[in-house]
């Protein structure tokens, strides 16, 4: 049980990092941290004592595999997470580039 | 590769690179075409495809990554493996159902077989590698473009 | 028959999507073209299968030949099928508007590219019976539409887009926790069995924190009054069609249909549930039509409008009785018709005059009558006055609350509807009626395609009532609110499905 | 799993670091060591896959984050409000964070998760797709479509950053 709390503490400092602090660099990083809990969440959930890999053997019968199921779902997870992150760092970029800041308390052109 | 001493980084690293960037490319062409007996898969091994590149973009700087690929033709390849897995998809169809493994599966723990895995791994990498080295170029271009307008 | 045609919805968006990145950036005219084809087939598609629909009912597609909790199923529904049928129609037109209108962008083969991926991810979420499956393609409807609503690449666009794609994210890790601890408890990802599996289960605290969990996930994305803070900025950042896609169908089919899939059929809809989202509609249909009162801003007077017109939507569902649902879902159709109609006219007002400010605005119904009379009949239609199709969703939402005893809520959404009518009184008033102004005599109407798309989608919302008429209203509007009532028994439904 | 909760705390403690430290490229670096750390979690978790997985993404988000920062680093600025508006997110995260650990309770036990359908895969999937790799059997055969949506979602990723980075966004 204190494996998964652990996580949640992990996703809850990239809550953090993405409702408090006021650097889109900063955000960007709490973004990631969110989605590395997540996927360590999912793969913590799928989990068996003393399991294998699900890979089989040519020369044994294994037994007592992992799921393999949250294994998939997290790599598909994971390539969504760089996509948005490479979106995302793009468009930081180009804010950047106009507004020359990447503190968002001066990117203030739209009245929110 | 050519040998320009003021583009890139040093003596040091452009050595390095050329001894280990091929072994890189091979590793991750492994890692592909034995996704479906290891671990790995087309994911990975594209992303290790596209890493072989932008390492000797970094270390040799951009003129003498695009002697070897043209952001045009990675374009091209990444759309032609988006188009290749879907097309494989769609002829499953023909076997009754959207993304049905139409192949024979083949002896298990050989290389060729589970049907048309090894096929859609090869699509994927396509993608993934090309993808990545088009989103790394663009973001690496950019800086060039306003530094020129800059100056 | 119906059942081989159910992946085509995401498989012929997603080939032209390809083909367009392969071969559109080299010959000119042909993005319109592959994009005009490919959206006119989905929308043809759709009206098709409502006609199927009739004969055949629900249907399930294993995708690959497995069998359910095994593979992914595509399921088609009654709610599946309107959500369909207005995803599809309005991408269809907002394309053809944007074969002129886009032409004042640089390369317009990414913009349909990322178009018809957007497209590509509603279907897949609409038609998906499998919960991570849903996840993907809500992701790739959302990653497309933050890189479109910066298309323009101007500091107002890029700063917009930043915030929608953070809270976006935000709102998917959430979504996806949702997941991830709906697949501990029930280890199956497939709608239809877990909801069989969650209903064999005593309540515990976990589903109370998995609820809260996608309240808050769909809630970012639909945009509802605590979490509405990215879409003022966002959607009137955007190209015009493209705020007619955000504003008329993204934010139904990713926030309003997946909480609704999600409440009424996986996790059952028990009363807290039903109130909470009566409050939130509530909330929001106020809120939303207050701020849009002070708005001099065409586009951002839309996107605030917006706000208040799905909680419209989500209080009828939330009522949770049959008329109150058959409410809802009708104003989702309409308010889909006529907000894409009010954007895309801000888009021609501003192809024109280059302006969005109503003050800099005035007269232009004498030198662009038809982008006019077309926002007049949208105005007309979304502050409900009859016989527009506005009416009568309204009137149905209203009669439905009364009837279910919620004066309350009644009152405040009669409220919201003169609300309503006052600041689309603003935009007509001083956009269209009124003295020309100085600057603006030079003005043309907007090009051919621009004006057919217009005037298509007036006549929808003119004869949009008439869905309502008995034999008629079973087809289309009867089957959803009968996939929303029956949500209880979805896994039946869809297990029963199977052939 | 001793190994696991000190991995965790390890990541923990390197993500604090890389909210909480001002120098943006320290942070980049930082947040590197926690994707490093989820790596070797995947390992011991028995996930090789994306343990390979997520070591290459990790670089290659390494490079693009050291690309964004490079040379442009800022002070932090506070605004008026700062206080109050952290104790607020604070107090929300700690709510969050007992409502999880009461919830967390109702999950089955860590280390035996009841595997329904994924115990079809792990006894027929060899037959059934002929692929060793159970994780490869999943996401290309059983769940292909989801594939489909991934390589997709990284299409829009590449189109969308092209669409971004056009130097001229409008024709004059």
């Amino acid at each position: 049980m204190s494996v998964y709390f652990l996580c949640l503490v992990l996703f809850s400092i990239g809550l953090y990092c993405i409702l408090r602090k006021r650097n889109l660099i900063k955000i960007i990083i709490g973004i990631m941290i969110t989605e590395y809990a997540v996927n360590l969440f999912f793969i913590l959930t799928g989990y068996r004592m003393h399991g294998r890999a699900p890979i089989h053997s040519e020369d044994q019968a294994i037994l007592n595999m992992v799921d393999p199921l949250p294994q998939a779902l997290v790599l598909t997870a994971i390539v969504i997470g760089l996509a948005v992150t490479a979106l995302i760092a793009a468009i930081a970029i180009r804010v950047y580039e106009k507004y020359g800041t990447f503190d968002i308390t001066k990117i203030k052109r739209l009245k929110g | 590769m050519i040998d320009d001493p003021k583009k890139g980084m040093t003596l040091i690293v452009k050595t390095i690179t050329r001894l280990t960037v091929g072994l890189i490319l091979l590793f991750g062409i492994y890692i592909v075409s034995h996704g479906h007996i290891s671990p790995g898969g087309g994911f990975a091994g594209g992303v290790i495809v596209a890493l072989s590149f932008i390492h000797i973009m970094l270390a040799f700087g951009k003129e003498t990554t695009f002697k070897k690929v043209k952001e045009s033709v990675a374009s091209f390849f990444e759309s032609i493996g988006a188009i290749i897995f879907i097309t494989l998809a769609m002829l499953g169809i023909g076997g009754g159902y959207f993304f049905f493994n139409f192949l024979a599966k083949g002896e298990p723990f050989r290389l060729f077989s589970s049907g048309l895995i090894p096929l859609y791994n090869m699509a994927i990498s396509l993608k993934v590698g090309a993808g990545l080295f088009i989103i790394f170029v663009t973001l690496i271009l950019f800086r060039v473009s306003k530094k020129g307008e800059e100056e | 028959m119906l059942h081989n045609l159910l992946p085509l919805f995401v498989a012929v968006p997603l080939a032209a999507a390809f083909l367009n990145a392969l071969i559109g950036k080299r010959i000119k005219g042909f993005p319109d073209w592959l994009s005009g084809i490919a959206t006119f087939f989905l929308a043809g598609l759709s009206i098709y299968s409502v006609v199927l629909f009739k004969a055949t009912g629900p249907i399930m597609y294993k995708v690959g030949g497995w069998m359910p909790p095994i593979g992914i199923t595509m399921v088609m529904d009654g709610l599946a099928l309107l959500m369909l049928v207005t995803v599809n129609i309005i991408a269809f037109l907002v394309s053809i508007y944007s074969i002129d209108y886009m032409e004042r962008y640089t390369q317009k083969w990414n913009f349909y590219c990322l178009f018809l991926l957007m497209v590509a991810g509603m279907n897949g979420v609409i038609i998906s019976g499998d919960m991570f499956n849903l996840y993907v393609f809500l992701e790739i409807a959302a990653i497309s539409s933050y890189a479109l609503v910066a298309f323009g690449t101007e500091h107002e666009e890029l700063e917009a887009s930043f915030k929608y794609a953070v809270m976006g994210t935000l709102a998917s890790s959430f979504i996806l926790l949702g997941i991830v601890f709906l697949y501990s408890i029930t280890s199956t990802l497939n709608m239809a069995d877990m909801s069989r599996e969650l209903a064999g289960k005593s309540s515990s605290n976990i589903v109370l924190l998995i609820s809260v969990l996608f309240l808050t996930g769909f809630g970012l994305k639909s945009a509802l009054v605590p979490f509405h803070a990215w879409l003022p900025d966002a959607h009137p950042s955007a190209p015009a069609p493209i705020s007619a896609m955000l504003s008329g169908v993204l934010i139904k089919s990713l926030g309003v249909y997946a909480i609704i899939r999600i409440f009424f059929s996986v996790l059952g809809s028990s009363p807290q549930v039903l109130s909470i989202l009566m409050g939130i509609g509530t909330v929001s249909i106020v809120v939303g039509g207050c701020l849009a009162l002070g708005q001099w801003d065409f586009k951002r007077l839309l996107a605030y409008s917006s706000i208040s017109q799905i909680g419209y939507v989500v209080l009828g569902i939330g009522l949770g009785t049959p008329l109150g649902i058959l409410g809802g879902v009708f104003h989702l159709l309409n308010h889909s018709a006529f907000k894409s109609l009010l954007f895309l006219n801000s888009g021609a007002v501003e192809y024109s005059t280059g302006t969005r400010d109503l003050k800099k605005m005035g007269g232009l119904k004498e030198r662009m009558p038809v982008t006019a009379n077309t926002s007049l009949v949208a105005s007309m239609s979304i502050s409900g006055i009859p016989p527009f199709n506005g009416f009568w969703s309204k009137l149905i939402i209203i009669v439905a609350c009364i009837q279910a005893g919620h004066f309350m809520y009644a009152f405040w959404a009669v409220l919201a509807s003169i609300l309503t009518l006052a600041y689309f009184m603003k935009v007509q008033r001083y956009g269209f009626f009124g003295e020309l102004k100085k600057g603006l005599a030079h003005v043309k109407e907007v090009p051919f395609f621009m004006k057919l798309s217009m005037t298509i989608l007036a006549i929808i919302c003119f004869l949009g009532g008439l869905l309502l008429i008995p034999g008629i209203s079973g087809d289309l509007l009867g089957v959803a609110r009968d996939a929303v009532l029956t949500g209880q028994d979805y896994a039946g439904i869809v297990f029963g499905a199977i052939k | 799993m001793l190994d696991l909760q000190i991995l965790l705390i390890f990541m923990i403690i390197a993500a604090l670091i890389a909210v909480k430290t001002k120098d943006l490229l320290s942070s980049v670096i930082a947040i590197g060591t926690v994707g490093l750390g989820l790596s070797l979690a995947f390992l011991i978790l028995k996930a090789p896959d994306l343990a390979i997985a997520q070591l290459v993404v990790e670089i290659l988000c390494i490079i693009i984050l050291i690309r964004a920062t490079i040379r442009r680093d800022l002070p932090f600025s506070a605004s008026g409000r700062w206080i109050f508006n952290t104790m607020v997110t604070v107090i929300f995260i700690i709510v969050f964070l007992i409502i999880g650990y009461i919830c967390i309770k109702d999950l089955p036990q860590f280390g035996e998760p009841i595997m329904r359908v994924a115990q079809n895969f792990l006894n027929n999937g060899l037959r059934q797709t002929g692929a060793t790799n159970l994780v490869t059997a999943v996401i290309l055969d059983y769940r292909a479509y989801d594939t489909l949506g991934e390589a997709t979602i990284l299409f829009t990723a590449v189109m969308g950053v092209l669409a971004i980075m056009r130097n001229i966004g409008r024709k004059k």
